[in-house]
């Protein structure tokens, strides 16, 4: 998956500024990611972790600063920037399967349309990814029959079938069901084990400690602490982070 | 109807007549008002101006009535009674008769009856002034695309059926006025209804219009009434015959004041049934 | 309700009348309206305005008034064709306005992420307008796109009085006013059965359609 | 909101869609400039534009100008009064039948469902008409209550029609409400009447509150129906009236028709006000996507002439 | 709040069943909750907990069986329903404040409609109670405007207004985000602490092993292991229950 073995970060955001309106949400972000590297990004709710997410493969347009991928700028439009996002995988919160589409359909659906595969290899490649991800047996059903946990690891397959260079999560758990988080984490941890470049916002510090490289904790629209997991976890440097901690540890 | 000043004369109206008891006159004397149904949209018959006043030749007609009846045009009560309306308004006990250029039918006369005739009307056609192609109701036929516009539920919509060459050259609005308005901007090619509406028409055109053929049909209006009311229905004929001249006056003052018209005789009055 | 039987010739006409004025009604308002619905969410402001004044106009003016400028303004412009036209067309300028609203409702229904997820595995703009956003669209569209062109067939009873003439309630007009039949029978046994039975039927079909697009859920 | 709805379909712009955007915006306003040219030309040429015709609407000193202002003043009130009356009506009886439907049994729902079908299923002006002219043909006589017979039967044919509108959509309103608020009411010792009342209705009323001005609006729209059937002095009777002798038809109803839309216009903005206020107070139950298809500022569910 | 002195379980449920269709959702229940007793009910999704939860005051009616609160049956409808209702509280996962009403409408609602109370005293109560919850000072805002904990807070005071013996929690913190569980935990604790009798379906253990008295494992429909929070987490007995804690356990 890493074509260019040269020493440059995959991603790299520098000086990168955003506002909402007024509401100043990504402050002076500066931050790069190597290949193979597993990031995991976390921080009160609404420190801007989702619009740091989004803003990497442009869902959310900055207005000031850089974001280079794998070397080259982020496209502002057009062919260019659809053929950039087909290269960085993206999972959401809320699945967004296609509601109308079978799951094959959904994972199918990219390859097809924007890598122009035939069918038939697409359809192929869809079922060993989702074989990959444990849901092979659902692969005619709609998306509104599975559980959440069964929907989240289509959606990490749609990412999937377009091989792309790097995947960005967006709390993908926050909305299962406890017993089928971890259905998900075991997905992702096995892609991390595979080398996948991963940006992944998520409060499970279960996943950070197995899989992170880096743990970034981010706090009103700035990188507060960046550090690996076990010393951020045991002994956070600022008092944010250990406030933040102490929340939501105790129980 | 343009100017208000040389209407009508006032009709004389009769001091405390006396009725039989029982009788619609004299329900209608002791009410102190008449309840007459017309129309509002008739340039010459009845015509509400700006004001909400109304109009024309059957409001005269209707104050030639109700003065007989001790009533004065001022106490008369109008209610506007478009074509489709008027058995329903009778037989509703809404007005105490409707003149409203109604033409007296058999059919009509299943559910009303009628006082009159009146007035002989009869139908004709309207046409643009540099219209050579239609000269009469017979030229529809021979001009299968030639539109002829009437209004909704008319019997001159239902008349003038025989001479089409396909139901479809008939057109039908809610109002006559619409169907001059179409004829002036082209869209159909002849109108259809009694002369003296279309008479109406003429001498508002500034010359764009003009009446082409025969009358052919008789268009006898009558007063509309309670079915069955031969009193009332002779007290009417009565009063008309003995009041020829404020008729003769009421028609001047008002359809009579278009170009081309004659002024009428009063018509020999059907028997009250 | 003889005089109804007694007339049955006519009603049929009439019924048939009134299918006719639909059926090219519903081909003019539907392509119109989605048309509209295009401009109103489109990314050119000018467009989006326009939209949105044809909605605004058309919306808040009572179909007879929409009619009347069909009918008597048209010709003034120059522009001459038969009344039955300009009826049908009154009728597709006024329903058009609800059709794009319920159209643009519709796409306004589809979850944002469904478009994010589309863009996010690199489809452009046309493709994840095709491929994943109308289709879903349609789904939400279909009640109240059939509301909406159901009350265009009850509507279509006001363009009868604009010179076409012939439908189901002019019949009933002529019925009543010139051959003097009671009111009772004829509009309730008559003109109602009449549009009772393109109402209701349409809805039934409107229902099936409904259960169609929602099996794929 | 416009920013939210293009987020749906639209990616933000590049400098090259602006570019496009901005070359699309150009051409839009000349073409639409062009036609509006042409449409003015013409009536120009027509004689559309004479002070004869626009004077006794638009300039005081005209001799026709205060009669016909007060023609139309008097059709604005009478139309607001049949409006008014029918909407109160409408809504009261509307909410008691989606009340008695969501309450009734499977049986008892029956007749309710076929009652709505049927008044929905009839054009407004069918129903007007019997209203106005059928019910005195079978004996029922409204001529003795205030405002006349066909004041009355124009306000029953225009609440039977509405009625059942809006029962749909208060019972819509109600479906659409998350089914929590019901059963948080009755764990909270509510009775089945009390939840109704208290906590379901008025939210429902809140989230349909586009839905029933949309059709509030048909209403005000629909007394104008009254004009083929009988002799009411409303709007469009009036317009009629003046243009009869005055012979101005497109003038006079131009301005009929700005008076309806900006009567139509208000009530609708009204309705967005009250909206938005809600939005702020955040007092809007269900996102979206709870509400069962039925989207905010929803297409009317009935909709008349 | 225990007005009477007998011995007699507070709740008890005994062979009740229920079916949604074919779904055999509760077979053959048998519980007994004492007076003062916080019994935590715990197992994996779709097993029943919420259905059971919800039969306690008959938001589910059930097909067979018995349940009888503080000796009396449950009423099937009309006022007396609506009367037993008033005297188990319930809190929901969605919180299900009435959206339309300011906090302290919420709150005051049921003393004024259900319990007749005049409206000052009622408001007064109710906004003792809002202190006690720590959501005093946001008394006259509507939900929406509060975060997910403090509607959560608000919602466990509308339930305590009715002066209930019983209080149901159905999932109270699961649709919270993490910052925010702890400050409803605290008052659940506190409640407990009190002595209320509280049925808390919830997967959060440090509550379970803080303030419940019993543990209520279930699957499929059945009770398949009741034990002591302690013992339940360090050692249960059955396969599915440990099956279970080790999925929700690992992360
Ligand atoms: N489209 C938008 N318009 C306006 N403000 C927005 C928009 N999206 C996000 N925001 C605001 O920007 C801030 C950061 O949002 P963001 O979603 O990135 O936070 P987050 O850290 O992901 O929070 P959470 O944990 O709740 O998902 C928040 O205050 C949010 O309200
Ligand atoms: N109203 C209903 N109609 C039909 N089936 C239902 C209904 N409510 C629940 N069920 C089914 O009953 C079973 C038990 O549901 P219940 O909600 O009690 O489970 P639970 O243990 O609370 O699960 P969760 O942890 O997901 O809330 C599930 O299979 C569910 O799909
Ligand atoms: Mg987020
Ligand atoms: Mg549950």
């Amino acid at each position: 998956m890493t074509s260019r073995p040269n020493g440059e970060p995959l991603v790299r955001l520098s000086g990168v500024n955003k506002w909402f309106g007024e509401l100043h949400v990504l402050q002076d972000i500066d931050l790069s990611i190597d290949r193979g590297e597993v990031v995991v990004v976390i921080g009160p709710s609404g420190s801007g972790k989702s619009t740091l997410c989004r803003a990497i493969n442009r869902l959310e347009p900055i207005d000031k600063g850089e974001i280079t991928i794998d070397g080259g700028r982020l496209p502002e439009e057009g062919k260019e920037l659809a053929r950039l996002r087909a290269d960085v995988g993206m999972v959401f919160q809320s699945f967004n399967l296609f509601a109308h589409k079978t799951v094959l359909e959904n994972v199918a659906l990219g390859p097809v349309k924007v890598r122009k595969k035939p069918k038939a290899e697409a359809e192929g490649r869809a079922r060993e990814l989702l074989e990959r991800v444990g849901v092979a047996s659902q692969a005619d059903k709609y998306p509104a029959q599975l559980s959440g946990g069964q929907q989240q690891r289509v959606a990490i397959a749609r990412a999937l079938a377009m091989e792309p260079k790097v995947m960005l999560f967006d709390e993908p758990t926050s909305a299962l069901d406890p017993e089928m988080i971890n259905e998900v984490l075991d997905v992702m941890v096995g892609l991390a084990k595979d080398g996948m470049t991963m940006v992944v916002v998520t409060h499970e510090m279960g996943f950070a400690r197995r899989a992170a490289n880096r743990v970034v904790f981010m706090d009103g629209g700035r990188i507060v602490e960046t550090a690996e997991p076990e010393t951020f976890f045991t002994s956070p440097r600022s008092d944010r982070a250990k406030d933040f901690l102490s929340k939501i540890l105790t129980h | 109807g343009d100017d208000a000043d040389d209407s009508a004369a006032e009709p004389t109206v009769a001091e405390a007549p006396e009725f039989e008891a029982g009788t619609t006159m004299a329900e209608i004397a002791e009410a102190g008002t008449l309840r007459v149904g017309t129309k509002f949209d008739q340039p010459g018959f009845g015509l509400e101006n700006l004001e909400g006043e109304v109009e024309g030749f059957d409001v005269e007609v209707a104050k030639i009535i109700a003065g007989a009846l001790g009533i004065a045009p001022e106490d008369i009560e109008w209610v506007q009674t478009p074509s489709s309306v008027r058995e329903d308004v009778i037989e509703g006990d809404e007005v105490d008769m409707v003149v409203a250029t109604y033409t007296i039918n058999d059919k009509r006369k299943e559910r009303i009856s009628f006082a009159g005739p009146y007035y002989e009307a009869g139908q004709q056609i309207m046409v643009a002034s540099d219209n050579d192609e239609i000269d009469g109701p017979d030229s529809l036929k021979e001009n299968p695309d030639a539109k002829v516009c009437s209004v909704t539920g008319s019997t001159p919509a239902e008349q003038i059926k025989p001479y089409l060459a396909d139901p479809g050259q008939l057109v039908l609005f809610d109002e006559y006025s619409q169907c001059a308005d179409s004829l002036r901007n082209g869209q159909v090619d002849a109108v259809t209804t009694d002369n003296v509406i279309l008479l109406g028409f003429v001498s508002e055109s500034d010359g764009a219009f003009k009446l082409v053929g025969e009358q052919f049909t008789e268009e006898p209006y009558g007063i509309g009434i309670t079915k069955g009311d031969v009193a009332f229905c002779e007290f009417i004929n009565e009063t008309l015959q003995e009041n020829e001249d404020a008729y003769i006056e009421a028609w001047e003052s008002t359809a009579g004041e278009v170009e081309g018209t004659e002024t009428p005789e009063l018509p020999e009055p059907a028997p009250c049934a | 309700m003889s005089p109804v039987f007694d007339n049955i010739d006519l009603f049929v006409d009439g019924f048939l009348t009134s299918l006719k004025i639909i059926l090219f009604a519903l081909a003019g308002a539907l392509p119109l309206g989605v048309l509209i619905a295009a401009c109103r969410v489109s990314p050119i402001p000018p467009l989006r305005a326009f939209g949105t004044f044809w909605v605004t106009t058309f919306r808040n003016t009572p179909l007879t008034v929409v009619l009347f400028f069909c009918a008597f303004g048209f010709p003034e412009l120059g522009i001459n064709r038969s009344f039955f036209f300009f009826g049908v067309l009154g009728l597709v300028l006024y329903t058009s306005a609800f059709v794009c609203e319920a159209v643009r409702s519709g796409i306004n229904s589809v979850p944002a992420g469904q478009a994010e997820a589309a863009r996010s595995i690199g489809l452009n703009f046309s493709q994840g307008l095709r491929f994943v956003v109308l289709p879903q669209a349609l789904r939400t569209v279909v009640p109240p796109l059939g509301s909406v062109l159901i009350a265009m067939m009850k509507n279509s009873a006001v363009v009868g009085a604009f010179g076409v003439g012939g439908d189901l309630w002019s019949t009933g007009a002529s019925l009543t006013s010139a051959q003097g039949y009671a009111t009772f029978p004829i509009y309730v046994g008559g003109v109602a059965v009449g549009y009772l039975i393109i109402t209701l039927t349409a809805g039934a079909l409107l229902q099936l359609l409904e259960r169609k697009v929602a099996i794929a859920r | 909101m416009s920013q939210q709805e293009q987020a749906v379909l639209y990616d933000a712009q590049g400098p090259k869609a602006r570019r496009r955007s901005l070359i699309g915006t150009v051409v839009a306003v000349l073409v639409l400039l062009g036609l509006a040219y042409v449409v003015v030309r013409r009536l120009a040429d027509q004689d559309q534009f004479s002070m004869e015709k626009w004077g006794p609407l638009i300039d005081p000193g005209d001799e026709n100008f205060d009669a016909v202002w007060r023609l139309i003043r008097e059709g604005i009130v009478n139309t607001l009064t049949a409006a008014a009356l029918a909407m109160v009506l409408s809504v009261v009886l509307g909410t008691l039948i989606a009340v008695a439907r969501l309450s009734l049994g499977r049986v008892g729902r029956i007749p309710l469902i076929g009652l709505v079908e049927i008044f929905r299923g009839l054009p407004v002006v069918v129903l007007v008409f019997i209203g106005v002219r059928v019910l005195p043909d079978v004996g029922v006589d409204l001529s003795g209550l205030p405002g006349g017979q066909v004041l009355w039967g124009l306000v029953i044919g225009l609440t039977v029609y509405n009625m059942v509108i809006f029962a749909e959509i208060v019972r819509a309103g109600v479906a659409s409400l998350p089914r929590g608020q019901r059963e948080a009411a009755l764990a909270n010792g509510l009775t089945n009447w009390q939840t109704m009342r208290i906590v379901l209705l008025p939210q429902a009323f809140r989230t349909m509150l586009p839905a029933i001005i949309s059709q509030l609006i048909v209403v005000l729209k629909d007394t104008s129906l009254v004009t083929f059937i009988a002799n009411y002095d409303e709007l469009l009777s009036q317009g009629e009236s003046i243009q009869r002798n005055l012979g101005n038809p497109i003038q006079t109803f131009f301005v009929i028709a700005l008076i309806y839309i900006a009567m139509n216009y208000c009530l609708g903005r009204l309705a967005q006000y009250i909206e938005r206020r809600q939005a702020r107070a955040g007092r809007s139950t269900a996102g979206p996507a709870e509400t069962a298809g039925l989207a905010p500022g929803a297409a009317p569910v009935g909709g008349g002439a």
